[in-house]
């Protein structure tokens, strides 16, 4: 593989850049593989990125039923922040923070990690005290948080309305500087490329169709193009989890929902940090190139669909206008939707399944894209050593069984 | 400036009619019917615009919303608006715009620099660098990349304008109003059901309004302007002009954005909404959308004076307006010969149409020949010249594959270049709605195969490029979508003849070559011309491994731009399926979203904009004796509760410090009327209680009260609330003010769906309700003032029971109960008696200096007392027992709603989180609610949390601070001293019980 | 008779809607019709005990249509589900109501509960109330659709009500909680601004 | 936005209904007789069909009933629309669905 820099752009340049090679190869699927991971979405990207890197295990496959990276990996608002209130869950996502931070250099692929500060707004006094508590539990946790009020607010970003008659007056908010964005397309290619380097295989267009199971140990899958024997499968296949885990007769406390997303025609930067709202279910950034790029509200019921309702738009464009009155002279360019896995908790499942061999990475719903590393890096290890690792043990299924739930409903809230 | 480009005759402008404008603070006239693009093209202004990336110069290419370049900014302050399309743009009087994302002028713009280093910036340039030293990206090129963001401004005042929403319902609608789209209408229109026809043109006729065509023996827009009229007529057709069809839903719900007053100019009708969004349920749908000419691929082919055919005869035909004095056509079909035909008719020099099929013999190449157009067969365009205008092409034979140049170039002078690379029908509708797709290799585009609602498509929508064939279809599928509503027979009306002309078939040809191989040199050609992507970078994408028509698009950015690729994703993917040696079905398209056109985000939030209207304020009918006393009010949920109410000078602190004495003191007064209330009853009604409470209600005495918590399934607290038996069977159940609703729907749910048998009606009387909750130990002597016929004394009215008596003249019901372990009483009249009754007791109570305090007061006061706030003490993964409240769940009455939790091993821990007090060694210190709790004073990061403050306050009663919290093994530790952590801030508190106040309940009885 | 301690919660509304009311022809007006008795019932319509009790009383029998009702005199029983009725009438009727309707359908598996207060009503009418309640209501209001005799319970933008065709003029009737009654009134009185200057 | 028809109301938007997770999932009689692992699967274990899902949703702004609803998680098709208490037999959703995957294990029983 030649490496990325400005260098070899310019080198490339010369020859009118005729010979990049591939970013990753279209393998045919061989007859047995080590692992077998089901999805190449960011997370299954990363696990088998990971499993290579870590754990020397090359021998893998990553099975994905359409296109690298086309999944919520692909419709996501992009925010990452590791500022959650479970103990299990920052060190988590403060984990994967860290291997954000390294990440384009890792991968030599520029995810465009911009560290441009995350604020969740309070507008209510239950929003204040939930905000103060989690900021304190991350403070204690070794994440950075802090507590704005509403003057503090206006200063971060200064299109926000925060006068005291708005329908949703801003009492305060919390502000993670080191949270942000990425360029998700970018987070799975750079994982595919640097997996296939090592010799993983990224298998498109090959549909998971069935599992191969024996006394309770999974031996492979049956797949669109053939079966490939396993001597371990790893479930990354977030909205479609429960019709795979189905396959292997496995039930889980997960839900599918539509979400959708948009963004506006692109402008002139006016809002250079996230700002996200709960209660008035509003999250937004401004891309790099200059749409507004908005997250939606959930659908309430099942669904597969990949489209959503166009009331959920307007309420929520609605709220928008009351938090940003600057906003209503733009226009949507494109709206879409995802189909995102939910947990009754909110909280993700990585670990065991009660089949042998056979794991899952799921129930990420609105918020799974800012784990997309350390859910890569903890599900490698679980894996690996058939066993999860320290940040990750929280997050088993047992724990509906057990009852110890992690519920971050509060610091997950609608989406993000 | 005159119009050096207008036409003398024909069109549909009025030329009578001048209108004033400026573009680039430079003063131009046009005329009425002009849109901005019309105007400035009459004027000879071709240079409209930069480009994204690279800020090379553009001109108008198009007529209509699928204009990628000419995108402006529209006038200056609150009304301004930026990136709208100056083909969709109307005229009026004054009208001021100037392009966008250029500095400082279109003309000289320093960013376009961009250009030279452009053998860099190719296709997906920036993940491959940027990434070292991290540091440089955050402070050095993001911003950098940032400065180059975007199109055009936002204003940063407040939408001075307003919108709105309507929600219809029709048996037929029709979108698109050509020839296929009128006939629709027509036909469903005369069996007599609603139909509706909607165009984002500001007149009907579609294509028609834009050619020479003939109808009946008649040019054909005279038949548009009787169908019109016919369609006008009808009471039962709705017909919308400058109405964009934008979204086609789940369940036939289509969605129309209408302006419908931008084209009398900014503020010009201010009693009118700006503009509408239109909620259509349609039984049946008819697409009629036309379709969108493709741009050919040839080297530099986004000089400004390059143009799509069919808009240069648009600009001739419709607006009187030549795109300039001698233009070429460029095409591989034979629907631009007549564009060279109109054009020259309108007086342009058409010197030659280069045609890349190598046998050119239809009816309408020999009709051009005839007028002495030059006909040159198997070239192409392979270069043009000029800057910020085309000069002239150079035009070489070409090979039939694409591959290469064969012949010696050509040079021809001219100054506008028309270019057709055939048809892609307007499909984004019917893929919207899940319809599928054909590729048809015949016609060279995606036609629409199999349906998945009730819709039809018609006309050049489907693929049918002739004009009969969309009068024919449209007339069927209109009588036949009215049918399958209960209107009409289904049989279509007899539809009018069009002189039709055979047109012979097109030939595929995506990338015209040029004397160097594509990319390789510095001719580009470009796919999306917003965007800058040229066919090399598809290529390089292809090359990379970008296999997938998505992966494709997203590495490239080919459709991403504000036209969404209606020019540029046919080609594009054509383009990576020839160097993928794949077919180009086999490649397929990128998925089809709303919106059609970009909709501005004000009308989507409609009157919603105005937040108050976006969602409901609740208020209680005292709501207006509160703000008239001053009362500060807090959120919760939607209903704004009085919070405290201030005196002149004082701060929250000193009113609730006030509040408190005078409840603890005398009497104060709580407007509670927001608590839910449910009616129960029926004779299973107790039995149903004791299923969805912890505790047990079968014994409950008629006239008495209890408190109880429901559980949700897994076992946690999730409402609370007092419920009253009024009769054997009859109960009055109170919930929390947000949970009112939740509860009701969530009871229900049981009684219809779990226990159908049961005997038990649910309604709710929140609101039939005003409650007032008057409490210290003077309540007492105000009640027996207040109603004198009742008798509250301890004995006959005691603690947990409740009367009905008339109170201050009403009819009420009184509840003794405390939620400040004072002695309190709840009383309940008719909504409409809530205010009254407020003032009487503002009135009899002045001599007790009867207090009226808020929510602040109220959570300080059951504080004092230990009492839980549902939401506040708990965050949805509490028991009872956690709360310290084993009493209330009944060990023996057997199942109830979330019991079986209790046992799992997480939830049955002796250790897990409970509630106790928390004091302050220093007694003025006050907590910070949400502050977390660990056991030792030092910890490492991270540190091992046991707990969180839920609740902190200042007690004037007490005259030292109180705090609850939750905590780890905390009834264990009664007495020992832990920490609070608050932002730094490192507190030793000691564990205590959380009741502080009157522990003996001795103040409850007054 | 009307006590003197009642107030409407929207009393303040008046003259704004007096004010956001167009007169004439292409007009549409804004009215509260407060304190009105109301009363609702809970009951089989299988059971014809029920059926003969309710009729007994208010000479009515319960509509079993979905979203109708029926008149007569001063009272109006509204359908609001299988198996509850809304009983609306005079001002001060609902004691009286109540009592005779406990007594008639004594020993039933019943409710009869006061709601007298839970609601109050406001009237829109006129040319353009039809548009009006387009611009607020998702259900199909052309009168194909909907006619006088019938009676949805539904949502006008986030305010939910009972939504009554009263007359052809047409008037619209809706029943909604006192709590959202001054935010429905700003709503239609907006979604009228525009009828007020084009007249 | 969904249009549902309400068995008791007619033809609503979904603006009207709550949605209420999936239908036909019977509360245990006994919950003290089931294992930890019987009990979460009532409570928090779900089917979550990709195709036509069964599920419940109540008339919150109407009529107030609970109901069930066969749709088609897929196309968002409306199979059918039944009454609490009752469970049809249903035809297939007439538009496109994904091919459900071939089971190779059993599929567990609904509910507990
Ligand atoms: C609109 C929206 C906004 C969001 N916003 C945010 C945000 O701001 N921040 C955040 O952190 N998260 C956000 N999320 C959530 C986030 O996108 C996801 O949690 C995350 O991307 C999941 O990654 P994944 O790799 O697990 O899943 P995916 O990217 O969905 O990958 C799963 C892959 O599995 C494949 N697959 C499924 N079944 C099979 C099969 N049978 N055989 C083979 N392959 C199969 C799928 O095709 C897919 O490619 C958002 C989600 C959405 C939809
Ligand atoms: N010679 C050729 O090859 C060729 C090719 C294409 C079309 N044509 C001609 O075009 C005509 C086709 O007639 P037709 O009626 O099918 O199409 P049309 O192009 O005449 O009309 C389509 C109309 O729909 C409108 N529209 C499209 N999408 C819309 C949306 N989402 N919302 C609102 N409006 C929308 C367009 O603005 C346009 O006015 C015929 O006259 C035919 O001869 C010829
Ligand atoms: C963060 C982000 C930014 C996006 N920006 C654009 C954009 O500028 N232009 C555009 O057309 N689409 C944009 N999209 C949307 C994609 O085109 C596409 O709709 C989305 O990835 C979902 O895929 P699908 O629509 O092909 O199903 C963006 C998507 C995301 C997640
Ligand atoms: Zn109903």
């Amino acid at each position: 593989m030649s490496r990325f820099s400005i260098f070899s752009l310019a080198r490339n340049a010369m020859s009118w850049h005729q010979n990049w090679p591939r970013q990753w190869r279209s393998p045919n699927p061989k007859p047995e593989y080590d692992v077998v991971i089901i999805g190449a979405g960011g997370h299954g990207l990363a696990t088998a990125y990971y499993l290579a890197k870590e754990h020397g295990i090359t021998n893998v496959a990553v099975i994905e039923k359409g296109w690298l990276g086309g999944g919520n990996t692909g419709r996501n608002t992009t925010i990452v922040r590791s500022n959650y209130l479970w103990d299990e869950s920052g060190l988590f996502y403060e984990n994967a923070m860290k291997l954000w931070e390294n990440l384009s250099i890792e991968l030599n692929y520029n995810v465009m990690f911009s560290q441009r500060g995350v604020m969740n707004l309070a507008h209510n006094l239950g929003d204040v005290r939930e905000s103060v508590r989690r900021v304190n539990a991350n403070n204690l946790n070794g994440i950075d948080a802090e507590w704005l009020n509403a003057e503090q607010v206006k200063e971060f970003c200064p299109i926000i309305n925060i006068s005291k008659d708005s329908r949703y007056p801003v009492m305060g908010a919390t502000l993670q500087r080191r949270g942000g964005t990425a360029r998700h397309d970018a987070v799975a290619w750079g994982y595919a490329r640097g997996a296939d380097e090592m010799g993983v295989d990224v298998i498109q267009n090959c549909e998971v169709q069935g599992m191969m199971i024996e006394n309770g140990v999974v031996k492979g899958v049956r797949t669109s193009l053939g079966d490939i024997k396993a001597k371990k499968v790893a479930m990354a296949c977030a909205g479609h989890t429960s019709v795979v885990a189905d396959m292997a007769g496995i039930r889980l406390p997960i839900e599918s929902h539509p979400l959708q997303a948009l963004v506006s025609e692109p402008m002139k930067p006016v809002l250079d940090c996230v700002v996200m709202s709960n209660a008035v279910h509003v999250y937004v950034s401004q891309s790099d190139k200059g749409e507004l790029v908005m997250g939606a509200g959930i659908d309430s019921y099942v669904g597969y669909s990949q489209r959503g309702s166009l009331h959920v738009i307007e309420d929520q464009l609605a709220s928008a206008m009351e938090l940003f009155p600057l906003f209503s002279r733009t226009r949507m360019m494109r709206s879409w939707g995802g189909i995102v896995d939910t947990c009754p908790d909110a909280s993700p499942v990585i670990g065991k399944t009660p089949v042998k061999n056979l794991y899952v990475n799921a129930g990420w719903g609105t918020g799974g894209f800012k784990a997309t590393p350390g859910a890569g890096w903890c599900y490698a290890h679980t894996i690996a050593k058939d066993e999860p690792h320290d940040l990750n043990a929280a997050f088993s299924i047992d724990r509906f069984i057990s009852g110890a739930l992690v519920d971050e409903h509060g610091a997950a809230g609608v989406a993000h | 400036m005159t119009e050096q480009f207008r036409t003398t005759q024909g069109s549909r402008v009025d030329r009578s009619k001048a209108i004033n404008f400026t573009f680039n603070g430079k003063n131009y006239k046009g005329v009425e019917g002009d849109t901005l693009a019309s105007a400035l093209i009459a004027n000879g202004v071709h240079l409209v615009g930069r480009s994204f990336k690279t800020h090379r110069p553009r001109g108008i290419l198009t007529c209509g919303s699928e204009e990628p370049n000419a995108i402006i900014q529209l006038e200056t302050g609150p009304r301004s608006e930026p990136n709208l399309r100056a083909t969709q743009v109307e005229l009026y009087e004054g009208l001021s715009a100037k392009s966008v994302n250029c500095w400082p002028s279109v003309n000289f713009d320093i960013a376009a620099v961009n250009a030279i280093a452009g053998r860099i910036f190719v296709a997906g340039f920036y993940y491959k660098t940027f990434m070292k030293p991290s540091s440089l990206w955050m402070t050095v090129w993001e911003p950098a990349i940032r400065r180059m963001a975007g199109l055009g401004v936002l204003p940063r005042e407040k939408d001075p304008d307003t919108y709105d929403h309507m929600n219809e319902f029709c048996e037929v609608m029709v979108v698109g109003s050509g020839p296929a789209g009128l006939s629709a209408a027509l036909a469903a229109g005369r069996t007599g059901a609603r139909v509706v026809l909607c165009d984002e043109h500001p007149e009907f006729g579609g294509t028609l309004l834009n050619t020479k065509e003939i109808i009946d023996g008649k040019p054909a827009q005279e038949w548009v302007k009787t169908a019109v009229a016919e369609l006008e007529a009808m009471d039962n057709v709705r017909l919308l002009k400058r109405a964009n069809a934008f979204g086609y839903y789940d369940h036939n719900y289509i969605t129309v954005h209408e302006r419908r007053t931008d084209h009398f100019g900014p503020g010009a009708k201010p009693e009118l909404t700006r503009q509408r969004i239109w909620h259509f349920r349609s039984k049946q749908v008819v697409l009629a959308t036309g379709s969108h000419e493709r741009p050919l691929v040839f080297a530099d082919n986004d000089r400004p004076g390059t143009m799509l055919a069919a808009a240069g005869q648009t600009y001739a035909n419709r607006y009187g307006a030549l795109p300039g004095r001698r233009g070429v056509v460029f095409t591989n079909n034979d629907s631009a010969y007549s564009v060279a035909i109109d054009l020259v008719d309108a007086g342009m020099d058409i010197p030659t149409v280069v045609d890349l099929r190598e046998v050119v013999d239809g009816d309408l190449p020999n009709t051009a020949r005839k007028k002495g157009i030059e006909v040159i067969t198997g070239s192409g365009i392979v270069a043009t010249l000029g800057r910020k205008r085309v000069k002239g092409v150079e035009i070489a034979t070409v090979s039939s594959d694409g591959s290469q140049v064969t012949g010696t170039k050509r040079k021809i002078d001219c100054d506008t270049i028309l270019s057709s690379g055939g048809w892609s029908p307007a499909v984004h509708l019917f893929s919207q709605s899940i319809g599928k797709l054909r590729y048809d290799e015949e016609k060279v585009c995606f036609v629409p195969n199999v349906s998945s609602q009730n819709e039809r498509t018609v006309g050049a929508c489907k693929g049918s490029f002739d004009l009969q064939s969309a009068l024919d279809e449209g007339a069927a599928a209109g009588a036949a979508a009215a049918k399958d509503t209960g209107f009409g027979k289904g049989k279509a009306p007899a539809s009018p003849k069009a002189l039709v002309v055979e047109e012979k078939p097109i030939k595929a040809y995506w990338v015209v070559p040029t004397d160097h191989p594509v990319g390789q040199g510095k001719r580009k050609h470009f796919v999306d011309f917003q965007h800058d992507v040229t066919a090399a970078d598809i290529m390089l994408a292809a090359r990379e491994g970008m296999h997938s028509v998505e992966h494709m698009k997203r590495y490239t950015t080919t459709g991403m731009a504000t036209d969404q690729g209606k020019l540029s994703n046919v080609n594009g993917l054509a383009i990576l399926s020839s160097q993928l040696e794949k077919a180009i079905p086999k490649v397929g398209t990128t998925t089809f979203r709303p919106p059609y056109t970009p909709v501005n985000f004000g009308a989507l939030a409609g009157r919603g904009i105005n937040g108050d209207l976006a969602d409901p304020v609740r208020r209680t009918p005292m709501y207006s004796w509160h703000l008239e006393n001053g009362a500060t009010f807090e959120p919760v949920g939607q209903w704004q509760r009085a919070w405290y109410y201030p005196k002149a000078g004082e701060d929250m602190h000193a009113a609730v410090t006030r509040e408190t004495a005078a409840l603890r003191d005398g009497v104060g007064i709580l407007d509670a009327s927001t608590l839910g209330k449910i009616d129960i009853q029926g004779k299973d009604a107790a039995k149903f209680l004791n299923l969805i409470y912890t505790n047990a209600w079968l014994k409950l005495p008629v006239g008495m009260c209890r408190y109880g918590f429901m559980l949700k399934e897994d076992g946690m607290v999730f409402d609370d609330g007092v419920t009253s038996r009024l009769g054997e069977n009859h109960f009055h159940m109170t919930t929390t003010t947000g949970g009112a609703a939740g509860v009701l729907d969530w009871l229900e749910e049981y009684l219809q769906t779990e226990w159908p048998d049961l005997e038990v009606y649910c309604t709710s009387v929140t609101e039939e309700w005003s409650t007032l909750s008057i409490g210290g130990p003077k309540a007492r002597q105000l009640l027996e003032e207040l109603a004198p016929d009742m008798d509250f004394s301890n004995e006959n009215f005691p603690f947990m029971a409740w009367r009905d008596g008339v109170v201050a003249g009403v009819d009420a019901r009184v509840f003794r109960i405390s939620f400040t372990g004072d002695l309190s009483y709840e009383i309940n009249v008719r909504n409409w008696h809530g205010l009254h009754l407020w003032k009487k007791c503002m009135e009899l109570g002045e001599k007790y200096d009867i207090t009226p305090y808020g929510t602040e007061t109220m959570h300080v006061l059951r504080a004092e007392k230990g009492f839980v706030i549902v939401g506040q003490e708990t965050d949805g993964t509490q028991t009872p027992q956690d709360l310290g409240m084993d009493w209330i769940v009944a060990k023996k009455k057997g199942d109830f709603v979330g019991r079986r939790s209790f046992i799992r091993e997480d939830t049955a821990r002796a250790d897990r989180k409970q509630l106790v007090g928390l004091m302050t060694d220093n007694p003025k210190e006050v907590l910070t609610e949400g502050a977390q709790l660990t056991y030792e004073r030092v910890n490492p990061t991270p540190a091992p949390m046991v707990g969180h403050v839920t609740s902190s306050y200042w007690s004037p009663n007490l005259d030292h601070s109180i705090a609850m919290a939750l905590v780890k093994d905390g009834h264990n530790r009664m007495g020992q001293w832990i920490y609070a952590h608050d932002r730094g801030k490192v507190t030793k508190v000691k564990i205590v019980s959380p009741v502080f106040y009157d522990p003996k309940g001795e103040r409850r009885d007054g | 008779m009307v006590d003197n301690f009642r107030n409407s919660i929207i009393a303040d509304k008046a003259q704004a809607m007096i004010n956001g009311s167009v007169s004439g022809e292409n007009g549409v007006t804004l009215t509260e019709v407060p304190f009105l008795a109301q009363v609702n019932i809970r009951g089989n319509a299988d059971d014809k005990k029920f059926v003969a009790g309710v009729k007994k009383v208010t000479g009515l029998k319960v509509p079993t249509d979905p979203n109708t009702y029926v008149t007569k005199g001063d009272l109006t029983v509204f359908w609001l589900g299988p198996n509850e009725w809304q009983l609306v009438g005079a001002v001060d009727a609902q004691a009286d109501l109540i009592a005779k309707l406990r007594e008639a359908l004594d020993g039933l598996h019943v409710a009869i509960i006061d709601v007298s207060g839970n609601r109050t009503a406001l009237d829109l009418s006129g040319a353009q109330a039809r548009n009006v309640m387009k611009k607020s209501c998702r259900l199909d209001m052309d009168p194909q659709s909907f006619s006088v005799g019938q009676a949805v319970q539904t949502r006008v933008e986030k305010a939910p009500v009972l939504l009554q065709m009263l007359n052809d003029q047409p008037t619209y009737r809706m029943f909604v909680r006192p709590s959202f009654a001054e935010y429905l009134v700003d709503w239609l009185l907006d979604a009228m601004g525009e009828y007020h200057h084009s007249s | 936005m969904l249009y549902i028809k309400c068995p008791f109301c007619g033809d609503r938007d979904e603006t009207e209904y709550h949605y209420g997770g999936e239908a036909h999932i019977a509360r245990p009689e006994n919950p003290d007789e089931l294992t930890d692992a019987e009990w979460a699967e009532y409570v928090f274990m779900r089917t979550n069909t990709k195709g036509v899902h069964r599920e419940r949703w109540v008339h919150s702004d109407g009529c107030r009933r609970w109901f069930n609803v066969a749709r088609n998680t897929v196309t968002n098709e409306i199979v059918s629309v039944y009454k609490t208490g009752e469970k049809p037999d249903l035809p297939e959703a007439s538009t496109s669905k994904p091919a459900p995957a071939k089971k190779t294990s059993a599929k567990k029983k609904e509910g507990a």
